[in-house]
């Protein structure tokens, strides 16, 4: 179909999206199925094989030798994972009404996410458990800190879409649905990833 | 110019089959008891790989000599068939050839690695370092010291790390640079590395096994002519990879148990 | 089926601007253009690196001139010492595989004629495509800053095993900042190439213009597709592995790192890391890579065949489940690197299967080409001879594969110059040999200006017999049992075969010097070719129904409709007495 | 296209006034410079002598056998060298001990000749190599092979480089005072020590154990003597005319 519809920035995988360019020209409505929705599905596919790929790093590294440290996980986790499915529940809510002032709520929480877990790092750093202190706490950072950067990602596509809903013209429906996609597959990951490190680390 | 593409492939072809068939450049002569089996798988799969490939450059070359662009107005004629005989062809002739070649080939490998080395074998323990193997005799008492990284000291040639203060089986382990086995014997090499990636590697024993550092590999063979022959390290390990060499001897009987009396007289 | 809507204005503006036009530009066609300009700067330097490397194991004591002021650590008085010979391999093996191999073929010539030849405008997410190049330029200026920094680039080759990659300098000259350098550049690579494949997927999918379904797509946006397909799930296999390694090396972690090593007199403090852990998830990238090579030479050349064939390719549907089967099994396969790397040898025969398996898509692919050469009416222009050369010298490619595929064969051969021979055949020639007959095949197109015919088949005929001369030898040295990765031979039994060394040096000399050929062609051309028409080469697939160079929304605002497949040689039907028919129905086909 | 800092600071042009502050050095305080087990000229002020000994039964030296380079297995062929490591003389004499004044220097001029470090039949001569801090080092290869030199240096910069046959000479000088082992990558029973000193008053023991310290101006020292498995040992001792002063050093010494 001609006119690419929608020339969204919808949040790369791996990196925070490009600076997204002044007010893109006016955009025609685009019948299913969207780029920017394909895109995130495609994203989500390469970022479960990195993660899959880490998780059995993970195993064959810790069947490789005895030096696997069990240590409990800090509570403030479950905190946080409750924050970011609270943020998925608004982020819906948001799509579905099509309104920002949700998605500035998302944004809020996501950030108070993102926060929480830097504490959890610090309340690990406290216990003495660094990167190289052992290999489960290099790869609980190492889990922790590459969702961080994931979910930045996310909340770079948020912020597009915000800019989006000021910018005069239709609603931006398509970046926000690809947005909420990406955002509610942050919220999988996070609980793959948790699950994996209550049972191994 | 399709004539001439032929002709330049199949001058290819041919000089290149020769090559393979007259054996300028070929494997050493076997000297393992493994080795036979090795050669044979060899020579079937280059027999049949060679016919494929003589027959897909030739008949690459003879379509390019036949179907040039002759203005004469012909139709192009498909393939006779379609794209069916291709598929037979392909997984019939080749999917036979494949499987004829990986349930003969199994069995051979199974024979050099999978198979738990004879109870007595000689068991001598190799380590590979950057840039050199050292081979370790259990000597008389017929056990091996224990090693420690901590006590390596390769000025006073203790490249094993021995203890001999303090562990009584390690002073008299025989260390030397050069792998000194008997004749038609079962050897037992317990491979270890010290620092990096290595690989023992000798083409006339058609063995060759990697050392990993923090594994203890097993690899096991029998000589069967004696010589000396050199050992060479086929997994890059860094700026002296090229002159990581050590040499094997294979003595016969007589002779090794004379080397092994001296070299324990000297510990 | 999609269907197309009113053309709605374009997705982004065309731009203004000689910054926005040429430098930073969100046009699919200039970012193709900028991807392979770098490979060709890549291919340069890899190609100089390799003369230099031939040179030394030809002559080992003869200084070579200027190379002692170019680096006085690596090469002092001009000859070139093991470890500088080491890190010239290095270099070479990642700047061929990754910035020539993966980004010409596949992000090159792909991005500029996925969107034209799907009918579409642009990639689906051009801000994205646009910074994927310049994250993968940047990967090539880190990669290249090795040669300049600290202690000389890294010598643990492209396949960077650790412990000796992963433990630092004490593991000898280059392993220090060096290393370090080499696994951010192939990180950075695997994010540029991760969402490189994301734009390829998104806009077949998705961008397709009307008519075009899957079945009437070209088969060199299939091979894309597929191709796009491996990468996204192999670069990100690649990318944690990169990662782990990093934290290995820079921040004390010990994931490939077991206890105990002694490096340099130095007990190393890591412990517990398991060195095969690398090799796996290397090789679980590492095979799909050369995938990744070929795939986009096979689409290449099944759609360039039939051009000069002036004949329907035999069997497409057979094709396009056979690059589907190849790019499946691709990820079953990977343990055949690693038969005598101390793995457990049942896995050998287990990964031994897949392995042999593998050769049956690629045996019908290759008969299905030579299928459609049957009863054609070849035309030999420069790019059909470097088609026809891509069958030749992948049979004999393919044919070693047999070889190094059974273990029991491999306990012999691996390590030795036969897997050097038999990869650079399917790689460094085969591949090579796509991109050469892509280049001339639509350098009219994207330059609007035709190559010179005879400096081609100058090109052609000197690059084919010199890669023969310069790659089967190769495999005579190895079934000699000549150690790959040596820097000089030393060995006794090695040294009656350093004559073929010889032979092998001057071809690859010659060969080389056949390249600048290829080159004065290419840049000349440029600028004083003959104008090109919109199809020089009567073809029918849609980027031939628009301009020379192609417009900067590809179609000059009136999308095409798409009537019927790209099959359409040799039919009696054609519109006024051709023998081809168009994709594009009733395409205004301008009378330039 | 590597630039090491070595390139920098040694033939860069600009550099230029490096090159003169050694010339007038040499002008002015020429006679002061001649180290001691240099023969010839008597040198001014006091000397210290000595013989370095040891007590207990040395470890057993081991033939090193060099079957991986042929080229040096049959130039050893005759008589197979021994490890240097403990090398023991005629009445309990120990070879190879760095003698050195280690305080009391009234801030002598820095030696200037080059050192000479041979890498020969795959041995490295002489096997301890004392040198002052910034005095030329220059390491030769004339073996029919490539040999690789990797002084194991913690406070000077490590470096590690190869000299394939025929390769030039390599020009360093080290900065930091530093006993620096030194071992080739390719043999791996290459070993050899730089004895890096603050010092150009030094004498590196011969066979029979002896070592003669020269040209000291009147003052108090201390004299430290170095092995490379004992330790180090010092004494006190005070230069008056320009008598010479007997100073020996015992070393315990273990088997193992």
């Amino acid at each position: 179909m001609t006119g690419a519809p929608v020339t969204t920035a919808a949040s790369p995988p791996a990196q925070p999206p490009a600076p997204p360019t002044p007010a893109a020209p006016p955009v025609v409505e685009q019948p299913r199925p969207r780029p920017s929705e394909t895109g995130v599905w495609i994203a989500i596919a390469a970022i479960s094989m990195t993660f899959a790929a880490l998780t059995s790093a993970m195993v064959v590294r810790g069947s490789a030798a005895a030096d696997w440290r069990h240590f409990r996980l800090p509570p403030i986790l479950y905190l946080n994972t409750a924050v970011l499915l609270a943020s998925s529940a608004v982020l819906e809510a948001g799509r579905r009404r099509v309104a920002g002032h949700l998605v500035w709520v998302t944004l809020g929480l996501g950030l108070v996410f993102v926060a929480g877990q830097i504490v959890a790092w610090r309340q690990l750093a406290a216990q003495g458990l660094f990167l190289a202190t052992s290999p489960s706490s290099a790869f609980f950072y190492v889990f922790t800190a590459l969702h961080g950067l994931h979910l930045l990602g996310g909340l770079g596509g948020l912020g597009y879409v915000l800019r989006r809903f000021d910018a005069a013209g239709p609603a931006p429906v398509p970046a926000l649905g690809a947005a909420a996609l990406y955002w509610h597959f942050m919220d999988v990951l996070w609980l793959c990833v948790l699950v994996l490190l209550v049972l191994r680390v | 110019m399709g004539k001439l593409f032929a002709v330049v492939v199949t001058i290819i072809t041919v000089v290149s089959t020769a090559i393979f068939i007259a054996h300028t450049w070929w494997l050493p002569p076997d000297i393992s008891a493994h080795g036979p089996a090795i050669d044979r798988q060899l020579s079937e799969t280059m027999i049949s790989s060679g016919v494929l490939f003589v027959l897909s450059q030739l008949a690459l070359a003879l379509f390019a000599w036949r179907f040039g662009d002759r203005k004469d107005g012909r139709r192009v004629k498909p393939f006779p068939g379609g794209a069916t005989p291709m598929v037979v062809f392909a997984a019939v002739l080749v999917g036979a050839e494949i499987l004829t070649l990986t349930l003969v080939g199994a069995k051979v490998w199974a024979g050099v690695f999978q198979t738990p080395s004879d109870p007595n074998s000689l068991q001598i323990d190799v380590q590979a370092e950057q840039f050199a193997f050292y081979f370790r005799y259990a000597g008389p008492d017929g056990r091996f010291g224990a090693t420690h990284p901590e006590l390596i000291n390769e000025a006073s040639e203790n490249f094993f790390g021995l203890d001999p203060a303090r562990d009584t089986s390690a002073r008299d382990d025989i260390v030397v640079p050069t792998l000194t086995i008997p004749l038609n014997r079962p050897i037992a090499l317990t491979l270890r590395a010290k620092d990096v990636n290595h690989a023992f590697y000798v083409p006339e024993l058609r063995i060759q096994q990697d050392f990993v550092p923090g594994l203890t590999i097993p690899l096991h063979f029998t000589a069967t002519q004696t010589g000396r022959y050199e050992i060479v390290c086929t997994q890059l390990c860094g700026l002296g990879h090229y002159n990581m060499r050590a040499y094997i001897e294979v003595l016969p009987q007589a002779q090794f148990d004379q080397w092994l009396k001296d070299k324990a007289a000297q510990q | 089926m999609t269907h197309a809507t009113v053309a709605g204005a374009h997705g982004h503006a065309p731009p203004q601007g000689f910054l926005r036009k040429h430098v930073f530009s969100l046009d699919h066609k200039v970012i193709g253009k900028q991807y392979l300009d770098l490979a060709l700067v890549a291919v340069c330097t890899g190609m100089v690196l390799s003369w230099l490397m031939r040179f030394h194991l030809a002559w080992p004591e003869t200084p070579i001139p200027g190379l002692a002021k170019l680096s006085p650590n690596g090469a002092a008085g001009g000859v070139i010492t093991p470890e500088y010979y080491l890190s010239l391999m290095t270099m070479h093996g990642t700047i061929m595989v990754f910035f020539v191999l993966t980004t010409a073929p596949f992000a090159g010539f792909g991005n500029y004629f996925l969107p034209i030849q799907v009918g579409a405008e642009d990639m689906a997410f051009p801000r994205i495509n646009m910074m994927s190049f310049w994250v993968t330029l940047v990967a090539f200026l880190v990669l290249i800053s090795a040669f300049v920094v600290g202690d000389g680039p890294p010598l643990s080759g492209w396949t960077a095993y650790a412990p000796l990659s992963a433990v630092g300098k004490d593991a000898g000259p280059g392993q220090g900042v060096g290393q370090t350098l080499w696994a951010v550049s192939i990180t950075l690579f695997c994010v540029a190439q991760l969402l490189g494949a994301l734009n390829f997927v998104t806009t077949t999918l998705d961008l397709r213009t009307k008519g075009m379904s899957l079945a009437r797509m070209p088969y060199s946006t299939w091979a894309w597709f597929i191709t796009s397909v491996i990468g996204l799930i192999a670069f990100a296999v690649l990318m944690p592995a990169c990662i782990l390694l990093i934290l290995d090396r820079v921040a004390g972690t010990s994931f490939f790192i077991p206890a105990g090593l002694v490096i340099s007199d130095r007990l190393q403090p890591h412990a517990g890391g398991s060195p095969l852990l690398w090799q796996h998830l290397f090789w679980f990238f590492g095979h799909p890579e050369v995938y990744i090579a070929i795939l986009p030479g096979f689409g290449i050349i099944s759609h360039i065949l039939p051009v000069f064939a002036r004949k329907p390719l035999l069997g497409p549907r057979v094709l396009i489940a056979c690059l589907i089967a190849i790019a499946f099994l691709s990820y079953t396969v990977w343990g055949h690197h690693m038969f005598l790397s101390g793995m457990n040898p049942f896995s050998a025969t287990l990964f031994s299967v897949p392995t042999l398996v593998i050769t049956i898509p690629a045996t019908i692919v290759t008969l299905l080409w030579i299928g459609t050469i049957y009863g054609a009416r070849l035309r030999f222009t420069t790019p059909a001879l470097f088609c026809l050369g891509f069958v030749s010298v992948f049979v004999s490619g393919g044919i070693s594969g047999f070889f190094l595929a059974q273990p029991s064969i491999d306990t012999y051969l691996h390590g030795t110059y036969f897997v050097v021979g038999h990869f650079h055949f399917v790689m460094g020639v085969a591949a090579m040999f796509g991109i050469f007959a892509a280049t001339y095949f639509w350098a009219p197109k994207m330059f609007g200006r035709m190559m010179n015919e005879t400096l081609g088949k100058w090109h052609f005929w000197l690059t084919f017999i010199g890669v023969y001369c310069v790659f089967m030898p190769m495999h005579y040295l190895g079934l000699a049992g000549n150690v790959r990765r040596y820097s000089a031979f030393t060995d006794d039994y090695l040294k009656p075969l350093i004559p073929l060394h010889r032979f092998i040096t001057i071809a690859a000399l010659c060969t080389g010097a056949a390249q600048l050929i290829f080159l004065f062609n290419l840049i000349r051309s440029r600028f004083r070719g003959p104008q090109a028409p919109d199809n020089p080469w009567e073809a029918t697939s849609l980027e031939w129904s628009t301009t020379s160079p192609p417009p900067f929304d590809n179609f000059g605002g009136r999308p095409p409709v798409v009537e019927r497949g790209p099959n359409e040689y040799g039919i009696a039907s054609g519109a006024r007495g051709m023998d081809y028919a168009m994709q594009a129905a009733a395409a205004p086909v301008s009378a330039r | 296209m590597t630039l090491p800092p070595a390139f920098f600071r040694r033939d860069a042009p600009m550099r230029t006034h490096s090159v003169l502050l050694p010339a007038t050095v040499l002008l002015l305080g020429g006679p002061m410079l001649i180290r001691s087990d240099v023969v010839g000229a008597p040198a001014p002020g006091g000397t210290i002598t000595g013989k370095v000994t040891y007590t207990g039964t040395p470890p057993k030296m081991k033939p090193i056998d060099m079957a991986k380079e042929p080229a040096c297995a049959q130039a050893h062929a005759a008589a197979p060298v021994m490890t240097e490591n403990v090398v023991t003389g005629p009445g309990n004499t120990l070879e190879w001990v760095v003698v050195y004044i280690s305080a009391g220097d009234q801030g002598a001029a820095p030696a200037t000749e080059p050192v000479r470090y041979d890498q020969k039949n795959c041995q490295y001569i002489p096997h301890v190599a004392a040198m002052d801090v910034n005095e030329a080092l220059d390491v030769y290869n004339n073996d029919p092979h490539s040999h690789n030199i990797h002084p194991l240096a913690r406070v000077n910069p490590e470096w590690n480089k190869s000299q394939p046959k025929g390769a030039p000479p390599i020009h360093t000088t080290w900065e930091k005072p530093e006993f620096i082992p030194v071992k080739c990558n390719i043999h791996p029973w290459m070993h050899g020590w730089f004895a890096v000193l603050t010092t150009p008053h030094f004498a590196v023991t011969g066979d029979n154990g002896t070592f003669t310290l020269a040209g000291l101006p009147p003052g108090k020292y201390t004299v430290t003597a170095w092995h490379e498995q004992f330790g180090t040992q010092s004494q006190d001792v005070t230069v008056t005319g320009s008598e010479t002063k007997p100073v020996s050093f015992v070393f315990k010494a273990t088997p193992y």
